[in-house]
């Protein structure tokens, strides 16, 4: 909010809670994301850390079974369904996309309040089986028959579970009209910034697969009720077609989750190293080639279910394909640091511990994906490990970095930077601690959703769990900076990091209207040079 | 590189760094030739397919990291003033999308020789039948006897038909690098050859409900002979066990041979993994003493109190949540037992003062 | 509520209907779900699912083909007539749609309510004792699929009674075009005959393959 | 936003009511069509041609009802990348299922 520009967006609009919640401001939408799902992600690190301490020496309880599984059930649903699937696009999608294309909203505010509300009332739906009928104990992806027999409340929870998928479904479906249609005057495709890209392909991921999740959880709860017997082999169905089902969605899912992150880390990458993206064409259609292939390797989540052998080793095969563009982006980002002007902030710290540990997530997906050695890790906690590699240290730290990188647009502040690299450098150093040994206890032969293990895996399990302390501890450290900040931070320039997109053209937090005058574009969104950002 | 000018002293930095993934390198080898496992045919290759993806993935890893330092030591903002702006190379593009191509091509034929060989069973093999149900495994000889120990002979290749009894269950022996899911209504198999006489661990690796971090057995492989013998008397013995209960013999014999019966039941059907035999309480409350006593029980929500007796008992086998004792989870899920089997195990659990 | 706030929705033909069609989109996969179930259980139990398509009256299933396809035709010349600005012909044809719509579920309802009077619906003792596997399946299937397709057909009459409101309160003289009911009734008009495409594979999985 | 709208011509393309009623005699002639088959035994054939001629209904549905032919190219390429995924689905789920038999 500069005098020049007039009021920004906080300032604009009907006042009070009401004037949030019932606003169809993709900003003010993306915001109440942020509020609900830290929220969401803050519940679910409490459940992840209770998890590690039932589990930090063998043979010793705090909570029963029953209870243990019903706290990794509510782990996985909640950072699955509320936080990392979406995390980045229904945050930072909806707060920067109409601002990066240069346009007023996206291409249906309505539909966008919507989603939100959706989003709530799943949610809400899901915390409802604490009080009615039990938490669920089945693990987050509900494998028949087990659901069905289960006697806590999973028909809830399920249906929750549908609710939140059309959420994510009308948010994507949003962001794919948004990007067709309201680009700014002369964004073509291809000057389009790489997050927005990030998101078309994310956005076509949740339009065609999440259905199919939605009519298989459906499946279910009319399973639970009527008896249809298609995945109760009681009746004839069978159960490994329910797992066919659910991964069908579920593993796409992972790109939904990991796209919109890789989009970011593109924004930050160049803007911290003063130089225009390496390779801007091959990330923006690997993003696309992830999405494609993505829809190819289900499978390899069913090597041990007893599928033929024939589609074991086509899923394999298959499998190895997204390696290819996901080890492109790799390479691109790299060598956008090559001959860059580094400025070493906390965006960027993010950023290459992104590259760093998404990078052992996927070389750990490589073995999994080879079928002799995935037979030994499948479901151990090696899997653990690896998916955590992927989606807490891929997409979480991509959140963070994406977290701290527009929060001085978000909300007109600049946060202190020391406290900031010293929260990144705890939670770095936790997470590894945290999740490195379970590479080594699941390559023992741990299984996974155990709560209570043999002796042998004591020392990688309590190395884990004292590093979950470690963890946390970086993430107060960050709260505590940002919230600080939020009050008495630096007021924000309307660019501080001299970046070269759209969204930082209009002052920071931007008018309810985005920009004054409606942009027109005439260079790429990561050119430094021609925006006099650096010398040329 | 245009005012790049040179790096300060980047060197002696690099130099530590190479060490220690030198050191790393090293160490996976060492691991690979020490560390790779001897136990059955599969593990010393499932051990090198890992080993060899962690190799690759270790280098690529450690130049990933290496030229990451590199740019952020050499090209730092106080350094390099004026970055040069390098739109892309495709030449470089192709090179670094095609070597990725072949790598893991290698990686999956890797993969796919020695899941080929865990899915081409020998002709030879000797066959077992898998039952895994809610949480116990139970194993069927060809010449009917069962066990709930899975015993076989040493250097010769078991041939395992997995099914399950209730929801999805995954026999898993860590030591022998194999995993298969035992479903429900289908068929599964598996094999493997123990290689030395020793007793591993069988864990169940698909959660199954709140049993299922206990849901464990062991595979022991004896010499040969050892297992010939094993066989023969659990044979003679099962036959013994299912020759009707002489009407000569006098009450007490009558009811001690029901009993042993019944024990040999109550490990094979599965109670016992839930339920202890020494007054420890389980997923379930312990047999012992358990007869002739009154139990408070939840029944459709309500407290009630009922005398344990052959019809509470046989009750609790066949409609398991109907009244389920205060204290306990409505867990256990509905038994496949013959009259004349529940009659054993109430017998057996009579014995237990 | 700000003027700024959402005023330009509905201002931009194409890009409703790419969302639109990218809802339908949707509607097409849940679909798909279901007919991956029905594929893999026809293929494993063929013989079942031959036997069990006997139990169903393939003169109504007909009747309803012939009722849904004329409703999309009604569907199709409602759209034409608004867009040649003939509202009142529109709503004629409308009418029409939500006629052959109810129709369609009356004739739904009458199989329904012989099939459960027989005892044959999902978890009848009637099926559980008397039938395989494959034919406990066929009728699981049958139930759900029909069951989302005919919420799917209330769902299509309602929006089509609110379109026909929107329609009659056009004012006189103005350009349908112009105020975006076009947009709508076009709208409209895809969802309905995505749920006609649907029943068009139904009716031969089900009624026919005898 | 509203140049992208008015640089296109974007009005929506009105056909004739002639049209409509061709191609819905066409669609009661396939009707028959397909009725009429399905009193033929051709074995698993049967279940093929059903498919087959519900195939054609619904493309004809798309095509003219649903406009696909008056609509810009952009509405076909969706539709187009819509019916691979799903063919994808279909496809590899089948694979498994027709290799590993009944049970």
């Amino acid at each position: 909010m500069t005098e020049e520009t007039g009021k920004s967006f906080y300032e604009t609009g009907r006042p009070g809670i009401r004037g949030w919640i019932f606003s169809t401001d993709h900003k003010r939408i993306g915001l109440l994301y942020l509020t609900s799902m830290l929220t969401f992600f803050t519940v679910g690190v409490c459940l992840g850390l209770t998890m590690r301490l039932q589990l930090m020496f063998p043979g010793h309880s705090i909570v029963p079974a029953h209870v243990y599984n019903s706290l990794y059930t509510l782990h996985g649903v909640i950072m699955i369904f509320l936080f990392v699937i979406p995390g980045l696009p229904a945050v930072f999608g909806n707060f920067m996309l109409p601002l990066m294309l240069g346009a007023e909203d996206v291409a249906f505010p309505r539909i966008n309040l919507l989603s939100w509300w959706l989003f709530v009332t799943g949610a809400g739906l899901a915390l409802l089986t604490i009080f009615f009928g039990g938490l669920p104990d089945t693990g987050w992806t509900f494998y028949a028959p087990y659901s069905i027999r289960s006697g806590q409340n999973v028909s809830l929870a399920v249906f929750a579970a549908f609710i939140l998928g059309f959420s994510s479904i009308l948010t994507g479906l949003n962001f794919v009209v948004t990007i067709h249609r309201l680009r700014a005057k002369g964004m073509g495709w291809f000057k389009m910034p790489l997050f927005a890209w990030g998101l078309y392909a994310t956005g076509w991921i949740q339009i065609l697969a999440t259905p199919v999740v939605g009519i298989t959880l459906l499946l279910i709860l009319v399973e639970r009720i009527f008896h249809i017997g298609l995945f109760d082999p009681t009746i004839g169905g069978d159960p490994v077609l329910y797992q066919h089902l659910f991964w069908i969605y579920s593993h796409p899912a992972v790109y939904i989750m990991i796209l919109p992150a890789m989009g970011a880390i593109s924004e930050i990458v160049p803007t911290f190293s003063r130089r225009t993206i390496f390779g801007y064409k091959m990330i923006a259609f690997s993003s696309m080639a992830i999405a494609i292939v993505g829809y190819l390797v289900w499978g390899h989540h069913m090597f041990t279910s007893g599928m033929s052998n024939t589609a074991r080793a086509v899923f394999s095969l298959l499998t190895f394909l997204v390696a290819i563009p996901t080890a492109v982006k790799v390479f691109n980002w790299l060598a956008t640091l090559y001959k860059g002007s580094i400025v070493l902030q906390t965006p960027l710290l993010f950023a290459l511990s992104f590259i760093f540990l998404f990078s052992i997530g996927g070389f750990t997906g490589l073995i999994q994906g080879a079928l002799s050695t995935d037979i030994h890790l499948h479901d151990t906690t090696f899997i653990v490990a690896h998916f955590h590699y992927t989606m807490f240290g891929g997409t979480g730290f991509a959140f963070f970095g994406a977290l701290h990188y527009w929060f001085p647009k978000m909300f007109g502040r600049m946060y202190k930077e020391k406290p900031a690299k010293l929260g990144w450098l705890l939670m770095f150093l936790g997470f590894n601690f945290l999740y490195f040994p379970l590479f080594i206890a699941g390559f023992m032969g741990q299984p996974r959703r155990y709560y209570d293990y043999l002796p042998k895996f004591a020392v990688p399990n309590l190395v884990s769990t004292i590093g979950s302390w470690i963890l946390v501890a970086g993430l107060i450290v960050l709260a505590v900076n940002l919230i600080r900040a939020l009050r008495f931070g630096e007021k924000a320039p309307a660019n501080p990091w001299k970046a070269a997109t759209l969204e930082w053209e209009t002052s920071s937090p931007p008018p309810l209207e985005n920009f004054v005058e409606p942009p027109v574009v005439t260079q790429g969104p990561y050119d430094f040079v021609g925006k006099g950002l650096v010398k040329g | 590189m245009a005012a790049a000018g040179h790096p300060r002293n980047p060197a002696a930095w690099l130099k530590a760094l190479g060490v220690v993934i030198l050191l790393a390198v090293a160490g996976v080898l060492v691991e690979m030739v020490v560390g790779v496992n001897r136990y059955s045919d599969f593990g010393a290759q499932v051990d090198h397919t890992f080993w060899m993806i962690v190799l690759i993935a270790a280098l690529l890893l450690g130049g990933i990291v290496v030229f990451m330092v590199y740019c952020l030591v050499v090209y730092r903002h106080d350094r390099v003033e004026v970055p040069v702006q390098v739109e892309g190379n495709w030449w470089l593009e192709f090179w670094w999308t095609v070597i990725p191509v072949v790598i893991v091509l290698g990686m999956f034929w890797a993969g796919y020789e020695g899941f080929r060989n865990m899915r081409t069973v020998p002709k030879n093999a000797m066959k077992v039948k898998v039952l895994a149900r809610m949480w116990s495994w139970e194993f069927e000889y060809e010449n009917g006897v069962h066990s709930n120990v899975l015993k076989v002979p040493v250097g010769t290749p078991v041939r395992l038909t997995l099914t399950s009894a209730d929801v999805i269950h995954s026999f898993y022996i860590p030591h022998f690098r194999v995993k298969e899911d035992c479903v429900p209504g289908r068929e599964g198999y598996m094999w493997f050859k123990a290689d030395e006489v020793d007793t591993y661990t069988v864990m169940c690796a698909e959660y199954c409900g709140d049993g299922h971090a206990k849901m464990m057995t062991n595979v022991v492989s004896l010499p040969r002979e050892a297992f010939e013998e094993w066989l023969r008397s659990a044979a003679e013995e099962k036959k013994a066990m299912e020759e009707p209960v002489a009407e000569e013999l006098s009450p007490e014999e009558k009811e001690r041979k029901m009993a042993a019966a019944g024990e040999k039941l109550y490990n094979v059907k599965g109670c016992a993994a839930c339920h202890s035999v020494d007054g420890s309480p389980r997923l379930g409350p312990s047999f012992k003493g358990i007869y002739g006593k009154k139990v408070r029980v939840m029944t459709g929500g309500k407290a009630r109190e009922v005398l344990v007796d052959d019809a509470y008992l046989t009750k609790s086998m066949k409609t398991p949540t109907a009244d389920v004792v205060e204290g306990f989870q409505p867990v256990m899920p509905p038994q496949n037992l013959t009259d004349a089997e529940i009659e054993k195990i109430n017998t057996f659990i009579k014995s237990l003062k | 509520m700000e003027p700024v706030e959402g005023s330009h929705e509905h201002s931009d033909y194409i890009g409703a209907k790419i969302g639109m069609w990218l809802f339908l989109f949707t509607e097409v996969l849940l679909f798909g779900g279901l007919f991956l179930c029905y594929a893999v259980y026809r293929h494993r139990y063929a013989q079942d699912f031959h036997s069990a398509a006997h139990e169903l009256n393939a003169v109504l299933g007909c009747v309803n083909t012939l009722v849904l396809l004329t409703s999309s035709l009604t569907m199709a010349l409602a759209i034409s007539a608004l867009q040649k600005n003939r509202p009142g012909l529109s709503r004629f044809y409308l009418w029409a749609t939500i006629g052959c719509a109810v129709i369609f579920l009356g004739i739904k309802y009458v199989e329904w309510g012989a099939k459960i009077h027989h005892g044959i619906y999902p978890g009848s003792e009637h099926l559980m004792a008397n039938f395989n596997p494959g034919e406990r399946l066929f009728f699981g299937l049958y139930f759900s699929m029909t069951g989302l397709h005919g919420l799917h057909v209330i769902i299509g009459g309602i929006v089509l009674l609110c379109v026909e409101r929107i329609v009659a309160k056009l004012p006189r003289g103005e350009d349908p075009g112009e105020s975006g009911t076009v947009t709508i009734i076009e709208n409209a008009g895809l969802y309905w005959h995505l749920v006609d495409i649907i029943w068009v594979y139904l009716f031969p999985l089900y009624y026919l393959l005898t | 936003m509203k140049d992208v709208m008015e640089t296109t011509a974007e009005k929506p393309h009105a056909s004739p009511y002639g049209t409509y009623i061709l191609v819905w005699l066409c669609l009661m002639g396939l009707t028959g069509l397909t009725v009429a088959v399905s009193g033929v035994h051709l074995g698993n054939w049967n279940a093929a041609g059903a498919v087959a001629i519900a195939s054609t209904k619904a493309a004809v549905v798309i095509w003219y009802f649903m406009h696909l032919r008056y609509d810009k190219s952009i509405f076909r390429w969706m539709v187009l990348v819509m019916i691979i995924t799903l063919g994808i689905i279909l496809g590899l789920t089948f694979i498994d299922s027709t290799v590993r038999g009944p049970f």
